[in-house]
């Protein structure tokens, strides 16, 4: 084992600007999901479970957090002598730098990197999916099949076909054709975005892509299909199981409501597969006499004296007397005053909800911060660090963000 | 940060026993305050003083606490340098079998050599405080003491106190009782002590060459005559566990907002073994109130005035009352629970009613199906 | 990579017994081949078999074993979940000296039950060589045996080879002679075997039944009537350690470009404990040849057929000829060593002559001044 | 200590020109010097045993070397769970992104960094000098003097003052006036480029400074001249001992030198305070019979089989039978074959040195490598991964480096 069988990289290099205020400090791979968990959480923990010690993640925005998040990798068991976790962004070569421009162009310029290694095979991960996946079994499908890359693959309701890549194959898994969004699919399997290629290969095909001045450098528009298009045999990984991209607003919540509604589907409790994640070094959660808890996750540090129903709470989250949450995810360090009620909100970290606030979806009409490009449903997003003028009311579909103080808004604090 | 000072812990203490949750551990390794183990708190008072080199002696029933310990990660003690050094007595002949001995403080002088810090802070494990020793130390330096020792002023408060100070006004202790039956100050030995590493080397060399192969804090103290012993307050909240009683009376102190708030929020935070639970989830028509529940709990039943450790499960229509649940332990449908311990890993069957009172709680052991 | 086995070392061997060196240390901790303890080896071939869960079992003076080991991070094998455990007898009453009882199988057990491969890999620490088991499990899993056993053709080679296979055409064992005072067959156990993980805890749990309480490779092999056993020759280089005698001609062998090159440079590196000496110096006027030298000497006399540790000092006018020196002794001014074995932290004073035999080695214990 | 008493943060980001070819793939912090170590080592290692845990090292030209030499902080005892190793390029934030544009812009794209860790002092450091020295010391001094920063410096000879920033202190150790490189100094207290400052002091002064179109944002030529001519308190703390900058190569050439002729000035040997590097995990160096080694350090895996004298040869370096190295510098896995002789070379990673080739200072005349800009003395470099026709011949002062095969280079290699 002198070489490394097989190194993991993950693209976290995109803004998420989809995710709004909730990626404004922070790269979308490090926004906290399920009560204790960063979305990161799962794609580390399924490298770390599958037995793959060399992961390097490529970032590119606002990489800090993530960066001190990950830190040595020690919460992962990444904190490998040989291996481990790497920080990946773009940088300065002689004579000339560049950001990354696109999936493949990213994983590119990370060839040096991946080189030190001497891997055979190279698993290109997204950062942003909830699941869990042996990436091992998939290896061991890409080997037995003498594939030359192997894609994972999940079916999708038909009805969905056209927000995917599509993957067309024969009886025995191998890839025909491939579809990015087609409007009538030939056949319902998605692809996830989880590739394993033998390194060789995919080395010739990123040098190829980079001279391709039409090539917009993704993995899925470009090196998939010249893959196909030369005849190389590309297998479908047929995965089943929970999986859901969390890069919109309603589906990070969807996401979230689905640790209560379908707890099994996920599974955090499998003690074969754990979920790793950073601890924040917090007392167990106290449950006051006033309190009224239900259908509702929390984790260490929450100090509970109002009611909480249907909710995801994470760490170090207080909510006072008197004070009512519903549907809602609430960020670490989040207080909400007494006599506040929230529905369906989102609330960053440390975010503080003043006395008698009213917000979420049961409050109609519109305000400064109504934002109806990115939010739906009634969902209310609160940016981190804001306290919330006592009595104010926010009608859903908003996105609170700091400007300057106003009725909504007291003033912002460092987080 | 820079603190010249090293951390030794006393894992177990032979006066000092929890019944049948001490019969598979160490003092040190038994579980408090729902996701910790006792020892805990006084590692962690270590690491946040700045100490990066703490031994624990560990005589006997080691196994939990070095499953417990581990490479001292949690503590950010798995140094180059060894951070954290389990010291189990060593054993150097061929066989234990063919009458080797047991040699404990050869071990002890070991670490003290490789690792060359000037004052070293021994403590007992049997308290429970949140704070630093930094002011500790540099206040034993200006006193010209050849040891401190730490207390407070809870002699009137437990029926067996341990050791009571006689101090005179300039801080010296002049008097040391044992367990006396009627106490004669109010001041109260922490069992933590600091003391010059090049001192305490030549004390225990005098002990090993005398013959003398206990270790322990109480030793120290008694030599208050020969010795300049200097006496320090500690006047903020502090725990005891010396018997099944005080061990049920602190967990019940943790649900006070005081007591809470000084040993867990006030900045300096208590490192454990990192599990990885799930977070908990409640289910629709739970009922918790006043109480403390650790990761990875289901709660769909009743519990009030309790302490729930990590990864338990409460059935519907299960009620706990003034009790400590263990980890990973299970309660099923319709359990009447009230001044009840748990230990790990028990099983209680449906419709099972156990009922202590509150200065003697039922104490089940680990791993019980009941 | 993704290797479905762990790996059990025993660090002792109740028939090996290498005088002086064995003193202060087990088996596995003897110092060997300039910057290393015999067990890393064995630690090595695991690791670089991809496996991330190792135990050790030690029964007595463990100490140098623990202090090598540390929290395993030079084998990569600080793990969040205890890649490497070192299985000390764990006295399970309240003192040893009160009568307390040594269970060393409980502890095993339930390293086995907390480490859930498939196979495992247990093998004796007195056997040198750089290998994989990949290939060896994957041949075990085919051959449906109970257990295999590595062995090579050394048989002949020595005078106390341990145990003897016999073996039928197709590698099944159908006999086991220990010791045998004119040997039937060269095929020599390596004292490795493989072994399904749920088979050895059966196994072991029996034993335990049984009162039986001496786990050893032997002990398996002796059972080749009732248990299938599987034969698998092992054709590379390969070192046994059984003496002092084959401990010197072993480390002698290393100087031969074949040994070195198999053992150091066929792409698998052996881990240690990394020291972080400096730079080994050498002055103007030394003479070196046919030697190996470890990091942080200071080499000005002369040096040939020989091996030094770490740190070693050998100073102006000093001869040293087939001999061992080991880490941080220091060899002064005109002083002639041939054919020797110098233990750790040694102070050979000036002038001192020392001369042995090749098949009788001087043999100087740790720490002496001569 | 739930605050991080004080941060470290290594400026690794220049392109360190003057080392030619040996900064070719590779920051000028991650080259090989003194037998075992990189040069970063001597800064990190003088962190972990000043007993300062949080790291960050400031790079932004080829830190892929370093990022990965660096990897867990383990060999420095730097992978804390709080603190740590933490590589820093720039990064982009929202809207803009910025490339470093001096020693003090480069901390100040990093503010966000430092104050995740809310220290009350920040150490600057540079990455690329030889010395050992206790920061806690330093430390000591300077909350003991109130200063607002603190500067070390050393005694330099009065003839070579006009290379440095010099220090005009009273008696009491303040400074009173800084010079940058003056031609006619007061004083021979040279600035080692390593800094304490009070954090918010710090803070103030480096968005002030960014806000300043005439800056060269650097330390030394503009946020220590502000800070005294506003009247702060900057205190010199003095430093003795072994001190050398390895900018250039002549520089780095005698400095390792030093190792052999002045082993007790930097006295690696010093169990006290160890140099650590990372491990190549080698067997101890055999010494043949053939061979004749005098007045040289060498380490793990070196196979010495001919003469070798007054040269500083890195692990796993061959000299086969009859080759003679003289003066000269062998990093990691150079071969030198039977029959060359080298004088006064540096040789990077893993070159191999053909049969009877001769170079180095004893050599006259000038060829394609000749480079007189970056060399004199004779000193001849050659660069990584490449293999040296037998029988050439190359002066003194070249820099040997690929353009494509010739008459000195047979061909080049991955190393």
């Amino acid at each position: 084992m002198a070489r490394t069988e097989i190194v993991a990289l993950i693209l976290a290099g995109g803004q998420g600007s989809r995710l709004g205020v909730l990626t404004k400090y922070l790269a979308k791979p490090a926004v906290p999901f399920g009560s204790r968990y960063r979305i990161v959480d799962f794609t580390l923990s399924n490298c770390s479970n599958s037995g793959i010690e060399t992961v390097g993640v490529l970032t590119q925005y606002q990489p800090l957090a993530l960066n001190t998040y990950i830190g040595n990798g020690h919460p992962w068991d990444l904190d490998r002598n040989k291996g481990g976790t790497y920080i990946l962004p773009p940088y300065q070569k002689t004579g000339h730098s560049d950001w990354y421009k696109g999936t493949a162009n990213a994983i590119y310029q990370n060839i040096e990197f991946i080189e030190d290694w001497d891997p055979r095979y190279v698993l290109i991960l997204s950062g942003d999916h909830i699941y869990k996946m042996d990436y091992a079994k998939m290896l061991e499908t890409h080997i037995r099949q003498k594939a030359d890359a192997t894609i994972a693959v999940l079916e999708v309701p038909w009805s969905e076909t056209s927000r995917f890549g599509i993957m067309n194959t024969d009886k025995q898994g191998r890839i025909t054709t491939f579809e990015e969004k087609p409007k009538q699919a030939k056949s319902n399997l998605a692809s996830m975005g989880v590739y394993i290629f033998n390194w060789p290969v995919l080395r010739a095909e990123l040098s190829c892509d980079e001279e391709d001045k039409d090539s917009d450098h993704d993995f899925g528009k470009d090196i998939i299909p010249k893959m196909l298009q030369v005849g190389m045999n590309l297998q479908a990984y047929r995965f089943s199981g929970y999986w859901k991209d969390v890069g919109t607003i309603s589906s990070l919540w969807e996401a979230n409501m689905d640790i209560l509604d379908r707890p099994h589907d996920i599974n955090l409790r499998d003690r074969d597969w754990r979920i790793y994640s950073r601890n924040p070094v917090k007392p167990s959660h106290f449950i006051a006499d006033s309190a009224e808890v239900s259908n509702s996750a929390m984790t260490d540090g929450c100090n509970i004296f109002g009611t909480v129903d249907h909710s995801v709470l994470f760490n170090s989250v207080t909510i006072e007397k008197g004070a009512v949450v519903r549907d809602s995810v609430l960020m670490p360090g989040v207080t909400v005053a007494s006599g506040a009620v929230l529905n369906k909100c989102i609330v960053s970290f440390a975010t503080v909800i003043g006395q008698d606030v009213r917000a979420g979806a049961d409050i109609t009409g519109r305000c400064q911060y109504t934002n109806e490009h990115l939010l739906s449903g009634g969902i209310t997003v609160f940016e981190r660090g804001l306290k919330i003028r006592d009595k104010a009311v926010i009608p859903g579909n908003s996105m609170v963000t700091y400007n300057e103080p106003d009725e909504i808004i007291e003033t912002r604090f460092r987080v | 940060m820079f603190i010249n000072a090293m951390g030794l812990i006393l894992a177990d203490h032979k006066r000092i026993q929890l019944g049948e949750l001490s019969r598979p551990r160490a003092l040190a390794a038994i579980p408090f305050a729902g996701r910790y183990r006792i020892i805990d708190f006084m590692l962690s008072n270590m690491v946040n003083s700045g100490m990066t080199s703490v031994g624990v002696i560990a005589l006997h029933k080691y196994k939990s606490l070095m499953d417990h310990l581990g490479t001292g990660s949690s503590w950010d003690l798995d140094r180059k340098n060894k951070g954290l050094s389990l010291l189990p007595p060593y054993i150097n002949s061929v066989n234990i079998n063919d009458g080797g001995e047991i040699d404990d403080l050869s071990g002890l002088l070991d670490f003290f050599r490789a690792n060359r810090r000037r004052y070293v802070v021994i403590a007992n494990s049997n308290v429970v405080f949140n704070a630093t020793f930094n002011d500790f130390v540099a206040r034993h330096e200006e006193s010209g003491a050849d040891i401190s020792v730490l207390y407070n002023r809870d002699g009137m408060k437990y029926g067996s106190p341990g050791a009571i100070l006689g101090v005179d006004r300039k801080g010296w202790v002049k008097d040391v009782l044992f367990n006396p039956p009627k106490p004669v100050s109010s001041r109260c030995s922490m069992g933590v002590i600091i003391i010059e590493r090049e001192r305490l080397l030549d004390l225990v060399n005098e002990d090993v060459a005398r013959g003398e192969h206990d270790f322990s804090v109480e030793n120290f103290l008694r030599r208050y005559v020969e010795l300049k012993i200097f006496a320090m307050e500690y006047k903020e909240v502090l725990l005891r566990i010396n018997s099944i009683q005080t061990y049920f009376s602190s967990t019940m102190d943790l649900l006070d907002e005081r007591t809470r708030q000084d040993l867990f929020w006030s900045g300096l935070p208590v490192f454990t073994k990192v599990k990885d639970e799930a977070p908990t989830l409640y289910g629709s028509k739970n009922r918790a109130e006043n109480s403390l529940i650790s990761d990875g709990c289901l709660i769909n039943g009743a519990v009030s005035n309790s302490m729930l450790f990590r990864g338990v499960t409460v059935s519907a229509h299960a009620t706990i009352k003034n009790s400590i649940i263990m980890q990973d332990t299970y309660i099923s449908e319709g359990v009447v629970l009230e001044n009840v311990i748990l230990d790990k890993n028990c099983v209680i069957r449906p419709g099972i009613k156990l009922v202590g009172q509150k200065e003697f709680p039922v104490v089940i052991g680990k791993g019980a199906i009941v």
